[in-house]
């Protein structure tokens, strides 16, 4: 990546450029392509401590997320979302799978080194406590990045305070801070101006707001939004609450135990959920309205064991739809590689799978609920 | 379980290794010759070389490692340079004092300072507290063997009370724990002994006992309406596994480190034993010894570890 | 995509003045620490039993190598021997400060080099992890295996005596335990979010240590080595007891101790002032690293 | 505890730090030979340990007499006495003596011990054969001439052949089941802990049958445990009471005895290498010492040491130099020999049989010796490295010009010969510092040859003074090893040796 | 606050708590007033460190004994709580009233089996032997839809998933049929489709045994889903109060305002959140006036000077604000012009 002095300058704060002179592959080259991407941890035991079995943590993964949008990824406790992120920033090694960073492939013997990577991409952590060094002043902790890319003491200083500036908080008055001086809010917002003082084009937000009080997380939300538009930036935002989710994705990816189970525009997803998961997920967020409550749960059950995985789809065992070919055939995602794509693993949307409800089946009978769905997350 | 004990007694392999290296190392970074207390201290060249041959001496280090590596694995230390008694016999009746004492040590510093920990931990902060944790302190702080020497001068020498040295009146092979005669020989060198360990485990338990009291859980069971004594039964448990650890450790320090106590009392044990082999620089005694003694600790560790393993289900792996 | 309502600078203005004084954490100690009068008092001891050391030329009233055999083991305050003499009638006391040199610099030399060396293989250990964690690790374990007496009494006894082959052997003794505490923690700090967010600027492992685990790791293996030094003083005099570590007429604690053993039924109260003294350091020297682990021990 | 009656025992706590070995020459100095040695076995010629008078001389043991044959000065005919019997009821015969012989000489004989013959190489490596004349007299056939040859027998021991070959020439087993004809047998032994003997009722000399039933020996190397042990009537009788301790013991009754003894604590010189190559440094060295204060040091119990021997030995004579304490002549004499200040090292050990109070003591040395003119450095090191200093000899630590190894001067070769014997240049022998002079060179060759004690005596007598003359030694103090002894014991004599008899003892 | 007939399962008076240290003083509990109606739910809303947690714990008695000084009056089902003393207290602990904690890993003793831990509070409770207790808790599990009950009993806590560690310590607070039932943040640990099933199972059991729950939470749809009234909390004191409906649809407070538009939900994309702005006040040094006036938009002088009156409007309908008075003029402005 040769990006020069000049053009790493700060942009105008009122200036909102979607020309960003990093661009190298294009305004419709993907800011981010996932394929493929595996981790398996392995579980090790008996006498010789050799893996005998593997938590199939992310399985498979695949996606697009294209330039200056903001991908929301859901998905129970769990499900592998934290994995993905970091195997998106190279934290951990991915067993398989290639990560392509605007048309180049990442870390790989001609694309873009790991290092140059995270200078273009970088992530907020979710535990806003344990992602602040507790004996660092919060403005060094910002300038560190800084100064490891080869900026002075100076330079990363006035870099630090002018993001604390940015996220909203006063430089003079919480720069030399402890972290634990700092509320939740505040050491988020802390967090949010260290990833951005590399000047990323990505941010990978892993559950930034869900530990904060909800007066707290709006604050946060709004500011975010802002510093998107004011830095040109692309998120990945991952999260477990729907409603945040609807607010701030333009395009939505469900995961379950490890595997993309739905993606698509998030309007698409959230009016017309194809996936039997997506739907009980979206079921089970609560209304506002003491008056309309829900009587009886979407779902039930825990998910099962990531070790061992059910054969075929790995929602089947909670699934009213399940049938035969559900524990037979692994449900493929569709065309996944387009932006506007609404594309959703499960047999019941390919035509002529097998499924009884699929296009092309012979008589579709009503959906019937499983002895497995019963019998929840054993 | 099994799975996990096999594993862990496989982990042992290296690390037992590595310690007979080390115990037979040790003696050759010595400096002086092993044989000096063994010959007369005019003994000629000759006479030097013709006993170091007879006792294998000669050859490199590395076969020496070899030979008396594969003799100790059929449980054979050589014989001693001083006396000519088989290592073996004298280490393992040298063990048995040992255990004996740091048995007897144990079980006092043990249930003493649990009880004191726990109590103290329960009410810490508290004058308890306070006058428990002194005593704890004072007990790691003193300098076991001096007070030994005192406590032979108070009990033995100006009361009359107790035996200053020895075993019992007919030495290690009649004792009997049992026979007042016979016990009164141990208290003493006992007490003693266990000064440092009552020290340390109350410090342990003291601390575990505070931590797990401030744990979430204990709100629970209070929650639940539990007295106060059905809680206290919950914090130990879960304090347990830490106490375990601690008390683990202090039994092989027991087992190795009453050198000085040992000496000062005359105890036949493993540490006076090694006091004297270091002093009379006898080769196969002190590799015996130290070998065993670590490999004591060694397995002292393991067995802990596995006690811990069941007392606490959370450390329990496949 | 136009509509931002909230700038910045609308959210400083609601922060409000700071909720909390600033402290660092080092200040939070200290800030503990005033107020823990027992830990102040004992520290103060400490203090002054160093400086009576360092400053034993000073303080001593008597020549502590000089022998006058008519004035052999005398009483507590008798003529100018404010604490009595030895076997060889030199004065305790110049002798007891002359001692405590050697003594605390065997009780504290050791565990200092030992917290640097053992120190900084854990660090390493603990933060590179995989093979060089195993390497070191195997090989601590392997010490670790013999108990510290043991050890310290095999090592001695195979270098033979003096304060240099002691110290050494103390050393050898306290590097694997302190090594342990640094890998324990260090391995703590490594997977917190905030390491992996250095990590993630793309800093080198150097750098992450330096700036990153250090700090957060000093303070459990400060607490554990200035507990070590009360073990320390109390191995170290144990060797000399054996006439492993200092060798005459050097005045040492346990050294004295041992020589004035045999005068125990002529003069008990002398032959007992080096133990006290043993004692009392030790004391001072444990609840002094009590004290800064209860200070250092705050849950931010 | 057993009723008074049954038997009466004495209890014993050595210094020793372990039992020593059973199976004949035993270890831990001459304590092993004191206790074990001289009580379970008996040599060819015995100490006569009944008196305390007088310095101990050999006397018959289960030899009857020696004699010189004239005509070949290196052929001695030893008769042996008739009667006895081992402990375990064999006869004891002139073969006896000739497989003891092969036992600690020729290694290929089945009853060779590598360790018993490194423990007596020194006194048997003159023997050149054992030839059996009959059963009850030998031969010995010796290297060279050597007129003091009847005292290294002394040291001795015959072993049981009967019952070391019924157990398969297996030590280990007869570790635990000797045979003697010493008047104890062994009765029980626990390693490291007690030896137990019991009186041998059958002891071919009657005056020597014990006076007590059992004989109970206890290993204590620490002598404040000792005299704990004491007080606490736990033993009946100690070994070398430190002397800060004899007041309280005196106090509680105990008895103190005391013997002069051939011993000297002293220190070996470097006549090669430094500066007490000088005899004047030598001399001025001893002119330094204030001996009466090592005395007041060990509560009186020492003999001032201005001779090589005790004065009570018959060869002590009359040197021309006295050493009293004369701190002006002692620097007037560095002076002269410009060495001032005289830059010295000595090398001494912690502790060892036989040191005294080796750390005080040297300590005092050195403040001494520093007062007048020399500047003394202490080497300290424990036992086993001064041994490791010693036997090499000079050539290999030059730097040292002194060593503190006390000896023992049981006869006159120990006592005086092979510190001066340019034959016994280490490491050959014992000749530490390369003294070399041929005069007294002459004087020892004719000691040897002199088969008539009353010349060998006048030789001796002058060896001595010469010795004392030209300095050989930085002579101190000569132990009196006391000894306590609880109210109940009686009738010991102690000896003016290292070895004693413990039969006459009575325990009440 | 009179309610005539029958007496309140729970009558919060003026309670207080103070956690007092040598450096500081924090006033966690602020003069709270609350009255409870046997099966009834009420739910206490409020942010992190509002002193929901140490109102419920100072119904127990479970504060810190030293550091915690409690003023004010404590009734449960007409029980002096505050005066109890030993055996009384643990009876009431577990019998009477019974506790459900946020965080259900850590509120479990890590090395005893969860059947373990329930049976020993019915053995405390009923004083019947072990076996029995642990046929219990069979039961119980069995009540809160553990699957495969039988083998869950002898799980220890590690092993379950939130979920079921959530059920269990549901399981362990029903044990002895309680009156009331305190549940702090039961289901914020949880994931969305498990929390709806935990709701959905406690609004059951409530029903069922006709208990008084006291509901602690700080997102407003659990509020929604399953109180009859509540209290919402800000800075150690309660704010407002009301029936659900009238607190979720007709909020008189700012704050309740406040969190209510704070709180994100689908068609608001695009459009900025209507955050509170700034952050609680520091416990330890509490203002003289109303704590929310330094984020409130209606804020003036007066609020700032004293503490602001408790307006009540309907039994059992509060709110702290000199703004909402009956008499205030100004009441009008408090519905913001958009
Ligand atoms: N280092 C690791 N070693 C072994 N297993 C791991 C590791 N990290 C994660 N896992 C397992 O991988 C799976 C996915 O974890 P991950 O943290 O990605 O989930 P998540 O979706 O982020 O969950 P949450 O919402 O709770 O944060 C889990 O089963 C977890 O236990
Ligand atoms: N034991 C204690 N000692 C001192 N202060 C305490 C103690 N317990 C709670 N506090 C303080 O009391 C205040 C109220 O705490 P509380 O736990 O009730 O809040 P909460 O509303 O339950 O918050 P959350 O939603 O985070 O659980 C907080 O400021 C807290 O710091
Ligand atoms: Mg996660
Ligand atoms: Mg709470």
């Amino acid at each position: 990546m040769t990006v020069t002095e000049d053009t790493r300058k700060a942009p105008a704060l009122s200036a909102v450029d979607r020309k960003d002179l990093r661009d190298r592959g294009g305004e419709r080259q993907p800011m981010l392509i996932a394929r493929e991407l595996k981790k398996h941890f392995p579980i090790t035991g008996g006498v010789f401590n050799r893996a005998v079995g593997h938590v199939r943590a992310v399985d498979g993964v695949s996606f697009t997320v294209m330039k200056g949008e903001t991908l929301g990824v859901v998905g129970e406790s769990g499900c592998g979302k934290s994995t993905l992120a970091r195997l998106l920033m190279h934290l951990i090694e991915p067993d398989s799978g290639e990560l392509i960073f605007d048309g180049d492939a990442v870390g790989e013997k001609d694309g873009l080194l790991v290092r140059d990577m995270r200078r273009l991409m970088q992530m907020v952590f979710q535990d806003s406590y344990s992602s602040l060094n507790p004996r660092m002043p919060v403005e060094d902790s910002i300038a560190y990045g800084k100064k490891v890319h080869g900026a002075s003491e100076a330079e990363a200083k006035a870099a630090a305070r002018e993001l604390l500036t940015k996220v909203g908080l006063d430089p003079n008055l919480f720069g030399p801070r402890y972290p634990h001086e700092l509320s939740g809010g505040q050491k988020q917002r802390v967090n949010i101006a260290r990833a951005l003082v590399l000047e990323p084009r990505v941010v990978i937000l892993d559950e930034a707001v869900s530990a904060l009080d909800k007066s707290v997380e709006a604050q946060v939300l709004n500011l975010l939004r802002y510093l998107k538009q004011h830095f040109n930036l692309t998120y990945v935002f991952i999260s477990h609450d729907l409603n945040v989710v609807q607010y701030v994705s333009d395009r939505v990816l469900v995961m379950y135990l490890g595997e993309v189970v739905e993606i698509g525009p998030v309007d698409e997803i959230y009016e017309n959920p194809k996936h039997p998961y997506t739907q009980a997920l979206l079921a089970s967020r609560l209304s506002m309205d003491p008056d309309d409550r829900i009587e009886e749960p979407p779902l039930v059950g825990d998910p099962p064991n990531p070790i061992n995985p059910p054969s075929g789809c790995r929602f089947r065992t909670r699934c009213k739809h399940a049938e035969k070919i559900c524990e037979i055939d692994r449900p493929i995602l569709g065309e996944w590689l387009s932006a506007e794509a609404h594309v959703t693993a499960c047999h019941m949307f390919v035509p002529n799978s097998g499924h009884s409800v699929a296009a092309g089946a012979p008589v579709p009978p009503t959906p019937k609920r499983t002895e497995a769905a019963m019998a929840g997350g054993d | 379980m099994i799975a996990y004990i096999l594993r862990r007694l496989l982990f042992v392999i290296p690390i037992a290794l590595g310690v007979s290296i080390v115990c037979f190392a040790l003696v050759y970074i010595a400096p002086g010759d092993p044989l000096n207390t063994l010959l007369p201290e005019d003994a000629s060249a000759e006479t030097i070389a013709m006993v170091k041959k007879a006792y294998g001496f000669d050859k490199p280090i590395p076969v020496q490692y070899f030979i008396w590596l594969g003799k100790v694995l059929t449980g054979d230390f050589g014989n001693s340079i001083a006396s000519g008694r088989a290592v073996t016999d004298d280490l393992f009746k040298a063990l048995g004092n040992t255990i004996l004492l740091a048995g007897g040590a144990v079980v006092v510093a043990f249930s003493l300072a649990f009880v004191m920990g726990l109590v103290a931990g329960y009410h810490s902060g508290g004058p308890v507290d306070r006058a428990v944790t002194g005593i704890a302190v004072i007990g790691v702080s003193i300098p076991n063997y001096w007070l030994g020497i005192v406590l032979v001068i108070i009990f033995a020498v100006e009361l009359n009370v107790l035996p200053a040295t020895g075993m019992g009146p007919r030495g290690s092979d009649t004792f009997n724990f049992w026979e007042w005669d016979h016990f009164r020989h141990l208290l003493m060198p006992m007490l003693t002994l266990s000064m440092i360990p009552i020290g340390i485990i109350t410090r342990t338990t003291r601390a575990a006992v505070a931590e797990v009291l401030n744990q979430d859980f204990v709100e629970t069971l209070r929650a639940k309406g539990l007295g106060e004594r059905e809680i206290l039964v919950h914090v130990i448990k879960n304090a347990l596994p830490q106490v375990l650890a601690v008390m683990g450790l202090q039994f092989g320090y027991l087992m190795g480190g009453s050198i000085l106590v040992e000496t000062i009392f005359t105890w036949p044990g493993t540490g006076f034993l090694l006091n004297k082999a270091i002093l009379t620089r006898d080769l196969p005694v002190l590799q015996g010894t130290i070998l065993v003694l670590a490999m004591i600790f060694v397995a002292t560790n393991l067995v802990i570890d596995l006690l811990q393993t069941m007392v606490d289900p959370r450390l329990k792996r496949s | 995509m136009a509509n931002i309502t909230m700038s910045p600078a609308d959210a400083v203005a609601v922060q409000g003045a700071p909720a909390v004084r600033v402290r660092s954490y080092w200040q939070n100690v200290g800030y503990r620490l005033r107020y823990d009068y027992l830990t102040l008092f004992f520290g103060a001891m400490v203090m002054l039993i160093l400086l009576s050391a360092v400053f034993a030329p000073l303080l001593a009233p008597m020549d502590p190598y000089e022998s006058s055999l008519i004035n052999r083991l005398k009483p507590i305050g008798y003529k100018d021997f404010i604490l009595g003499t030895d076997e060889l009638g030199r004065d305790i006391l110049s002798r007891m400060l002359y001692g405590g040199r050697i003594s605390l610099t065997m009780g504290i030399m050791p565990v200092l080099v030992a917290t640097l060396v053992g120190g900084t293989l854990g660090i390493v250990a603990g933060f590179v992890g995989g093979r060089t964690n195993m390497l070191i690790m195997r090989v601590v374990d392997v010490f670790y295996a013999f108990p510290s007496i043991l050890l310290a009494v095999a090592i001695s006894g195979a270098m033979g005596g003096g304060v240099v082959n002691g110290m050494l052997s103390l050393t050898l003794v306290f590097i694997p335990p302190l090594c342990r505490v640094a890998e324990t923690a260090t391995s703590q700090v490594r997977n917190l979010d905030f390491v992996e967010a250095a990590r993630a600027t793309g800093a080198k492992t150097f750098s992450i240590i330096r700036v990153h685990i250090l700090g957060n790791v000093l303070g459990p293996i400060l607490v554990y080595s200035s507990s070590m030094v009360s073990v320390s003083i109390l191995l170290a005099s144990g060797l000399s007891f054996l006439g492993l570590g200092v060798t005459p007429p050097e005045p040492d604690w346990g050294l004295m101790l041992n020589t004035l053993r045999q005068a125990i039924y002529i003069n008990p109260v002398v032959c007992a002032i080096p133990g006290v003294a043993i004692l009392i350091t030790s004391i001072c020297f444990n609840l002094v690293s009590d004290g800064l682990r209860s200070a250092m021990d705050v849950r931010l | 505890a057993l009723p008074a009656s049954a038997e009466s025992v004495l209890r014993v706590a050595m210094t020793a730090g372990d039992i020593p070995v059973t199976i004949g020459q035993p270890d831990q100095g001459f304590e092993g030979y004191r206790f074990v040695g001289y009580n379970l076995y008996d040599t060819l010629t015995l100490w006569d340990l009944s008196q305390g008078e007088t310095a101990a001389d050999i006397k018959p043991g289960l030899a009857t007499s020696w004699d010189i044959d004239p005509n070949d000065h290196t052929r001695w005919i030893v008769k042996l006495r008739e009667g006895v019997k081992w402990h375990d009821g064999c006869d004891f015969v002139a073969e006896d003596v000739a497989w003891n012989f092969a036992r600690v000489s020729d290694d290929k004989a089945p009853q060779f011990n590598a360790k018993q013959f490194a423990d007596i190489r020194n006194r048997t490596g003159i023997i050149d054969k054992v030839e059996v004349i009959d059963d009850h007299t030998v031969a010995f056939i010796t290297k060279q001439p050597d007129a003091l040859f009847p005292y290294q027998l002394s040291y001795w021991f015959m072993i049981s052949r009967c019952k070391l070959t019924e157990l398969g020439n297996d030590y280990e087993k007869y570790a635990v089941d000797p045979s003697g004809t010493g008047p104890y047998k062994f009765a029980s032994m626990v390693a490291q802990e007690r030896l137990e003997l019991v009186k041998n009722a059958d002891y071919w000399d009657e005056k020597r049958i014990p006076k007590h039933d059992r004989l109970v020996l206890i290993p204590m190397p620490e002598a404040t445990t000792r005299a704990a042990a004491l007080l606490s009537g736990q033993v009946d009788f100690i070994e070398a009471p430190s002397p800060d301790t004899i007041p309280r013991l005196e106090s509680s009754g105990m008895t103190i005895v005391t013997a002069p003894y051939p011993h000297n604590w002293s220190y070996q010189l470097n006549f090669v290498d430094g500066a007490f190559k000088d005899v004047k440094v030598r001399r001025a060295a001893n002119y330094a010492l204030n001996r009466s204060e090592f005395k007041a040091l060990l509560g009186g119990y020492m003999i001032e040491g201005y001779g090589i021997v005790p004065p009570s030995t018959p060869y002590y004579g009359k040197p021309e130099y006295v050493y009293e304490y004369d701190p002006e002549k002692a620097t007037a004499l560095l002076k002269e020999a410009g060495c001032h200040p005289c830059k010295i090292t000595l090398a001494i050990s912690t502790s060892g049989s036989g040191q005294m109070q080796p750390l005080p003591m040297n300590e005092l040395v050195k403040s001494q010796l520093d007062a007048v003119g020399f500047d003394t450095t202490l080497d300290v090191m424990d036992w086993n490295a001064l041994l490791d200093v010693g036997r090499p000899g000079r050539e290999k630590n030059p730097q040292i010009d002194g060593i503190n190894i006390s000896r023992a001067l049981q006869d006159p070769f120990s006592a005086l010969i092979r510190h001066v014997y340019t034959l016994q240049h280490a490491p050959k022998g014992s000749n530490w510092g390369h003294y070399t002079n041929p005069e007294v060179d002459t004087v020892i060759d004719e000691i040897y040859a002199a088969f008539d004690p009353q010349v060998r005596m006048e030789k001796l007598t002058k060896l001595h003074e010469m010795m004392v003359d030209d300095a050989t030694m930085l002579m101190v103090a000569h132990d009196v090893n006391p000894r306590a002894i609880a109210p109940n014991v009686k009738g010991f004599v102690q000896a003016q040796s290292w070895f004693q008899d413990l039969t006459p003892i009575v325990v009440e | 606050m009179t309610d005539t007939g029958t007496p309140p399962l729970v009558r919060l008076q003026d309670l207080n708590v103070k956690f007092v240290t040598r450096e500081s003083t924090v006033s966690a509990v602020n003069d709270v007033n609350l009255t409870l109606k046997a099966g009834e739910v009420l739910c206490i809303i409020g942010e992190s460190g509002s002193g929901k947690s140490v109102s419920m714990r100072a119904l127990m008695r479970l504060l810190p004994e030293r550091r915690a000084r409690i003023t004010g009056t404590v009734e449960v089902d007409g029980k002096d709580v505050l005066s109890l003393k030993g055996k009384e207290l643990s009876d009431l602990r577990g019998g009477l009233v019974s506790m459900i904690f946020q965080e259900p890993m850590t509120a479990l003793d890590p090395v005893y089996t969860v059947g373990h831990q329930i049976a020993e509070t019915v053995r405390r409770h009923e004083g019947c032997t072990y076996d029995q207790g642990m046929e219990r808790a069979l039961e119980l599990l069995e009540l809160v839809k553990v699957p495969s009950a039988e083998r869950r009993l002898r799980a220890f806590p590690h092993e379950l998933s939130g979920g079921l560690r959530q059920r269990a310590m549901i399981a362990m607070a029903l044990s002895c049929r309680p009156k009331l039932l305190l549940a702090d943040e039961p289901t914020t640990a949880l994931d969305a489709t498990v929390q709806i099933q935990v709701l959905i199972l406690l609004r059951k059991i409530q029903a069922e045994m006709g208990m008084g729950v006291i509901f602690v939470t700080h997102d407003l749809g659990v509020a929604a889903e399953i109180a009859d009234r509540v209290a919402v909390m800000y800075a150690g004191r309660i704010v407002e109060t009301g029936t659900v409906q009238e607190v979720l649809g007709n909020p008189k407070h700012p704050y309740t305002q406040g969190m209510l538009s704070s709180t994100v939900h689908g068609n608001m994309r695009g459009k900025d959140i209507e955050a509170i702005p700034g952050s609680p006040p520091d416990l330890r040094a509490m203002p003289p006036g109303c704590a929310f006036a330094p984020r409130c938009k209606y804020a003036e002088a007066a609020c700032t000077t004293a503490l602001p009156p408790e307006v009540i409007f309907d039994a059992g309908r509060m709110a702290r604000c000199i703004k909402v008075a009956p008499d205030s003029v100004r009441q009008k402005e408090l519905v913001p012009a958009e």
